[in-house]
């Protein structure tokens, strides 16, 4: 199973790390293999994680880390053959409901497991209430004891709030908080396992080190940790080894701080990758596509800039700072914003622009919440695809869905969406291919301004690429690309110029070869320094 | 509606190839219908397998396959329309008070009765939409409210004397042996087949019903594809009130009311049909003629009508059962 | 043999005007009713022909001095129980269970109105030939149902002479149905042994969707039926479709109750006949039963005195162009009554 | 963790205070009731004013209030129950038929009648939770053919003569001047309040309503609960059958399936109050009585009763209506 003839855990005999001889491993699960339909989603995957320690999981969009962990939870059942050994117990699989909480497993699902419409107190009791055998509930107690945790850590949530109320990443913090407090509680003294599936993407970056230090705090303590994420320096920083899966098979297991990230990306991706960059620089002295003024929305204030033809422009700061409200707004998708907005020589009020306006001046949006805002799980790739093009197929007798079909797969091709069958619903693609399909659905417009909140939120290194050259060729026919993002790499990657956020406004600019990822994470953190006094000012 | 070569996700190896399962869960339907249809014509050859038996059949079942069908355009949309069978009643009787009892001519009291539909629709979606209420409630509470003003118009009498000329152009009149209002019905059925289908409106329904907010977001103007859909509904239910006035050629306050739950029970049908999992009006029409056909075949042999309850809710539930063991019982979503 | 004679003297004896016949004898009705109270609660209030009923004894009530109150409802039983309550807590001193409302299916509550001191009436809620027993029921005033049947099957054998197949369509949920049914067709086999006739139940509630198809199907299993008998009129309104689907549009309908629809109906010739029963001579003959009992002068009936009226094409018109409720029988009992109850 | 940047929502300023925007909108619907009873207190003093009235009015629409319950519960775990009014009636004629047709002895006939509300609970779980198939649709056919069972049962006829000791127990027997029905309702009112408050399954049914893939996720058996609560309702809404025998000593195979759409009007009105947006026994309860005040008074002012349905559909749309108002016509999920 090992790819690499180095590996530093060949000298066991049974193919298992361990730190202290004799010791069982915390979580050993054999042979996991998962279909769904005619998709063999995980083939004969095999885990270790042992005692204290910090475990990566990586692999492309789509390559089955999320339906392992939905299998250890209980959701999915595995194909016969499988089986899972914890601290050197076997526990039964298919995971009976409850299961997992019983054997101290906790989990940060990748969706986050909350439910909007209830409240904040109701969804950190979730776990529990769902297995409990007690037959009543304390409120006055369970109210006190969620405001102690959340004291704990440190978070100002009112715990009677609507989590619909709260913004993403609240949402984040309230699903690790439970998921550590669940572990603390549940788990025998040095045992446990706690699960993240890619928590990180709706962090701020300080949000992103205080998880790491509350993981760090975890293991010390005996517990062990399987974290998911596709930001590789986060995962060399973090684990202490890491397995990566590609097409639902194990590629391999690596010792964290021996692999460097070009092995890591080879891993995943299976080949080498070159990595895209967009040729620095100011962007072409072209005319300008949109003059952005005053505009205010939710918590940004008086944004102000000039977005040119083929310029990628970046809007980036920390969460809740602002940034991502700008194209929203732009495209009227966010009431009670004021502004104005100039593009194609026409002068919009900001609160007079909705979805059908701001498209018809050749506007796209395309929104982070992607089986939420930017796609319907239930209808097909087509469908979905065809959405804002329908009229270019229309005949004499009305949608000719052949050529609709053909215009799907082509564009399927083009963006490499796999599987590419145009039929087949959105929902059932990965993160990474929905995506994809996301952004075909506008790029075939060819939009005068395409802007795109966190669009590869959750994306793999190799789709990643993919869709940066498809943002690249748009901006060389012409379009202006407008990117929302937290993601200071990425941004990195692809800008001609980067605007940073602090408290809704926009507090300094970088351009050309100042760009870089320290750049830009150095700027979002200063920015926010003297954050008392701007809190002040702002309200 | 899709394009045929539109097969659903799980099943569809390579999509271009024949998907025989997809193919039986789509016309399952049919096919119970043609087994029904050659049970009863066995067993009784020489009254139900008869051309005068089958128009009877065609012909009689108008007015729900219109009721069916104003069901199913706020259902793709998302919203519940409780209120059509209570807007067929009131158009229904507002052509019988005008013509009948008020003496006003026939055309203008066809047209007003489609003015009340559109009224009643307008309402819906003023509630609906304006003060963003579940669907459910406001058709529920609209649908009582329409009632409390059928029997006041009408004094809860039936009226009858309705300008025969209606009759005569709903029932009185035969093409090829069948009545009139098989071809309107099958008329309606197939605009809305091809609005469903072929139609930058229809994607836009579909959208809304699915995902509101993907719907928005791609710039469709969601409240008003809403509002279109609950009018479309409480017009087509007018135009089932016109039908099922020059069916019988009266209107009574209350007998339309009662055709709701198997509208309903037609919609959620056909839905299992034709294309599985979205209401679609070609599975409408074969699910009201399954039904018709039972019914008929029944009670032709004699059987008791208890029975036909029986074979209501039974060929539902199993109907749906059959079509769900075909998709290996996957939760669907259907709209 | 039919039996053509007897037949045709039924329906003679049916197709003239109505005679008073004092159902008992005479009494000072305005002294001993003065001040009393009763409660007349229908079926359902949306029903025209109980309206029609409940608006004639509220006036035939004021007209002898005392008061007659309708309990408006929507014919559903928490209603009725609601309005016997309201009776009993509310001083009055007789309840009554208007053209429908089986007393025995309100046991508990009617057994309650009995022990508070109230009278309890019911009438115009079953057939004469029904037997069950109502315990608790001080005037129980059945109609003769079974009458109906006869002199329907009568005119059906009349018309045919004697070549009858009838189509009868029930609703074995309203009580009276079956006996209705039963001497219709202990009728049509005296009077015509080779005459046939054919009932399917219908439940009330399904009529709108089922009598049509019903009836469709009959006729096209058995076309040679030749006569269409819906037991209560207003189910006219739904075989009428089937027999224009099924190209039967010769085929007669006769029916009972006299709604003013179907009488337009006769005018119009979509049907043939329809057995009226006076709507205010209903009103009447029940408020004279019950002042029999509350006054204790006797003579009270056990059956609801009601001349049946046949209307037929050649006089729906007395019955008012559109016909309208209680016309057209003439008003014998108006005077008749009062003379009765010494109004005169 | 720390996240310094975020405040606290705008919403809840501080969360200790007073929410009087929040406290409008949960006794709105009691406070209409309370105006209401005033109103037809001024205007009939002597009549509706009453004990006996008031005591009427409670006693009399336990029926009702048993029947919104049971539909409640599977409202609550997202699941729409249109069986539970056939149901009701199934119960209430096998008790008759037993008892006053066959002399079963009561206690076995009220045994019996669980036992069939059981059986009808499982065959909608079966269809719903093995074969997937959404809930509407299964419960509006196994309502019919639950209607065709119980036109067999009793020959379409009413059946009268059931054990006077049923009706003792229901409304024969007062304390403090109502009947004990009222208590019953109150009972069990107070019950499913306290499971949906206070319990662990309680919030496992509203878990499972607002997010089954989450609950899943969470460990909840989900399909157990949707069981649970499908056979709760069928199970209550035979209890509703017993009290509705007991109400009137008879059964009869229809009027019983005429509650079916007041339930739902009161459950959604209900889901106005109290907590507002959730299925709530208390909001229930207020619902039906605000209704049933309603409708009293209108019957007592003599006024003619297409009246009442023009209040029963204009209440429930105002009512909701006004309450979206003061949530500032924000879309809500009810559930
Ligand atoms: N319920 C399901 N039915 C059918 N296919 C599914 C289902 N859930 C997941 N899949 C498929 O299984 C594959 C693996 O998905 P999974 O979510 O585990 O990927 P992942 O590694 O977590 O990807 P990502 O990084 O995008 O989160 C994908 O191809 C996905 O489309
Ligand atoms: N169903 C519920 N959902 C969410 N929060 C609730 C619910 N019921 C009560 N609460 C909240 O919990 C808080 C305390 O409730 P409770 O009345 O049980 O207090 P208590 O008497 O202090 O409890 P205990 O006796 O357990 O200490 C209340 O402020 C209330 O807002
Ligand atoms: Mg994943
Ligand atoms: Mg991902």
């Amino acid at each position: 199973m090992m790819t690499s003839a180095k590996d530093p855990f060949a000298d066991l005999k049974d193919g298992l790390p361990r730190r202290k001889p004799g010791e069982a491993p915390a979580l050993l699960a054999r042979k996991v293999s998962k279909i769904f339909g005619t998709t063999k989603v995980l083939d004969d995957v095999s885990l270790a994680v042992m005692p204290g320690e910090v475990h990566g999981l990586l692999g492309a969009n789509g390559s089955g880390k999320s339906t392992f962990i939905k299998t250890l939870a209980g959701l999915h059942d595995p194909e016969p053959g499988a089986e899972l050994i914890m601290y050197g117990e076997a526990a039964p699989l298919p995971m009976p409901a409850g299961g997992a909480r019983r054997r101290g497993i906790s989990f940060v699902h990748q969706n986050l497991a909350l439910m909007p419409s209830l409240t904040v107190l109701e969804n950190m009791l979730l776990n529990d209430l769902a297995v409990t055998q007690q037959w009543n509930i304390r409120w006055g107690k369970a109210r006190r004891q969620v405001a102690e945790i959340f004291e704990r850590f440190d978070i100002h949530i009112d715990p009677m709030t609507l989590v619909s109320d709260l913004p993403q990443a609240d949402r984040a913090l309230i699903a690790i908080c439970r998921a550590f407090e669940e572990v603390r509680v549940t788990a025998g003294e040095g045992r446990g396992l706690l699960i993240l599936d890619e928590p990180t993407p709706f962090l701020p970056k300080s949000g992103v080190d205080q998880l790491f230090t509350l993981v760090r705090a975890v293991v010390a303590g005996g517990a062990s940790v399987i974290f998911v994420a596709h930001d590789i320096d986060e995962i060399r920083e973090i684990t202490d080894r890491a397995t990566i899966l590609r097409d639902g098979r194990l590629a391999g297991t690596v010792v964290s701080a021996e692999a460097d990230h070009e092995r890591f990306i080879e891993l995943i991706v299976g080949e080498r990758v070159t990595m895209f960059q967009t040729a620095r620089g100011q962007a072409p002295d072209r005319p300008v596509t949109a003059s952005v003024r005053k505009l205010s929305a939710d918590v940004a204030r008086d944004v102000t800039f000039d977005i040119r033809e083929g310029e990628v422009l970046g809007l980036t700061g920390l969460i809740g700072s602002g940034f991502d409200r700008v194209p929203e707004a732009i495209f009227g998708a966010l009431p009670g914003s004021e502004g104005s907005v100039e593009i194609g020589g026409k002068s919009l009020a900001v609160e007079a622009i909705t979805p059908a306006r701001a498209m018809a001046q050749s506007i796209a949006y395309l929104p982070a919440d992607r089986l939420g805002k930017a796609g319907v799980g239930s209808l097909s790739i087509a469908e979905n695809m065809a959405l804002p093009v329908m009229g270019e197929f229309r005949s004499l007798l009305g949608m000719n869905w052949p050529k609709i079909n053909a215009h799907v797969s082509d564009l399927g091709r083009k963006y490499d969406i796999r599987p590419n069958r145009p039929a087949q619903a959105l929902s059932s693609l990965s993160g990474g291919n929905a995506q994809k399909v996301l952004m075909a659905k506008w790029l075939q417009t060819a939009p005068r301004l395409l802007m795109l909140d966190e669009p590869t939120q959750g994306v793999d290194v190799g789709a990643r690429q993919k869709l940066f050259h498809a943002i690249d060729e748009a901006s060389r026919k012409g379009t202006a690309v407008l990117v929302a993002s937290t993601d200071a790499e990425q941004l990195a990657q692809i800008c001609h110029r980067v605007l940073v956020f602090s408290k809704g406004r926009i507090v300094s600019e970088l351009t050309g070869a100042a760009i870089t990822k320290d750049s830009i994470s150095e700027e979002t953190l200063r920015a926010h320094a003297p954050a008392t006094d701007q809190t002040q000012e702002v309200a | 509606m899709t394009a045929p070569d539109i097969t659903p996700p799980a099943a569809a190896p390579r999509w271009r190839e024949i998907n025989w399962a997809g193919l039986a869960e789509s016309y399952a339907l049919v096919a119970a219908l043609v087994v029904l249809f050659c049970i009863f014509a066995m067993l009784l050859p020489t009254t139900f397998f008869t051309w005068a038996n089958v128009s009877t059949m065609l012909g009689s079942q108008a007015v729900l396959v219109f009721l069916t069908l104003a069901l199913i355009i706020p259902l793709t949309t998302g919203d519940f329309d409780l209120s059509v069978a209570a807007i067929l009643t009131i158009s229904a009787m507002t052509i019988a008070v005008l013509n009948a009892r008020m003496g006003v001519a026939l055309p203008v009291a066809i047209l007003a009765a489609l003015c009340v539909g559109a009224i009643a629709g307008a309402a819906n979606a003023f509630f609906i939409l304006y003060f963003r209420i579940p669907s459910l409630i406001v058709t529920l509470g609209m649908g009582t409210f329409i009632n409390g003003l059928t029997l006041w118009m009408s004094n809860s009498a039936t009226i009858g004397g309705i300008d025969f000329a209606l009759v005569m152009a709903v029932v009185g009149t035969r093409f090829l042996g069948i009545p009139l209002a098989f071809y309107y019905a099958i008329l309606m059925a197939a605009a809305i087949w091809y609005v469903f289908g072929f139609t930058a409106m229809g994607r836009r329904l579909l959208f809304v019903g699915r995902g509101r907010e993907v719907a928005r977001l791609s710039g469709i103007q969601v409240d008003r594809v809403r509002f279109a859909s609950l009018m479309a509904s409480a017009m087509i239910a007018a135009l089932a009130g016109v039908l099922y006035a020059g069916t019988i050629g009266a209107a009574d306050p209350n007998s339309g009311n009662t055709f709701l739950l198997p509208a309903f029970a037609a919609a959620f049908l056909g839905a299992t049909a034709i294309t599985p999992g979205r209401f679609n009006p070609v599975g409408s029409v074969v699910a009201v003629y399954f039904i018709v056909i039972g019914i008929t075949g029944l009670t032709m042999l004699g059987i008791q009508s208890f029975v036909q309850n029986l074979f209501y809710g039974g060929a539902l539930v199993s109907a749906v059962a059959l079509s769900q063991l075909v998709r290996k019982r996957e939760e669907q979503q259907v709209g | 043999e039919a039996d053509l004679e007897a037949a045709r003297a039924i329906v003679e004896a049916h197709s003239v005007l109505p005679s008073f016949e004092a159902p008992g004898a005479p009494f000072d009705a305005a002294s001993c009713m003065a001040g009393k109270r009763i409660l007349s609660i229908p079926t359902s209030s949306a029903i025209p022909f109980v309206s029609g009923i409940e608006e004639g004894m509220v006036a035939a009530a004021e007209e002898v001095g005392f008061e007659v109150r309708t309990w408006q409802n929507q014919g559903q039983p928490t209603q009725w129980v609601q309005g016997i309550e309201y009776a009993i807590s509310n001083g009055y001193d007789a309840v009554d269970l208007m053209a429908g409302i089986d007393p025995n299916a309100l046991a508990p509550q009617v057994a309650a109105a009995k022990d508070a001191g109230l009278k309890v009436f019911a009438s115009h809620h079953r057939d004469v030939t029904d037997e069950t027993a109502e315990p608790n029921v001080d005037v129980s005033l059945p109609l003769s149902f079974s009458r109906v049947g006869e002199i329907i099957a009568a005119w059906i054998v009349t018309k045919t002479e004697g070549d009858a197949n009838v189509l009868v369509i029930g609703s074995d949920d309203v009580p009276p149905s079956q006996p209705y049914w039963k001497s219709f067709e202990a009728k049509l086999a005296e009077l015509c042994p080779d005459c046939k006739a054919t009932y399917y139940n219908v439940p009330v509630a399904e009529w709108a969707t089922k009598i049509q198809t019903t009836t469709q199907s009959a006729l096209l299993q058995d076309p040679s039926i030749n006569y269409l008998f819906p037991i209560y009129d207003s189910m006219s309104q739904f075989m009428l479709p089937a027999r224009a689907i099924t190209g039967r549009m010769d085929l007669p309908i006769a029916s009972f109750n006299g709604t003013p629809f179907i009488i337009d109906m006769i005018r119009n010739g979509d049907v043939e006949m329809d057995v009226g029963e006076s709507l205010g001579w209903i009103a009447r003959s029940s408020l004279d039963a019950y002042m029999r009992d509350l006054c204790e002068v006797g003579d009270v009936p056990d059956e609801l005195y009601i001349p049946f009226y046949i209307f037929d094409a050649a006089n729906a018109e007395t019955a008012g162009v559109p016909a309208e409720l209680d016309k057209g029988y003439g008003d014998a009992h108006v005077g008749g009554f009062r003379a009765l109850w010494g109004l005169e």
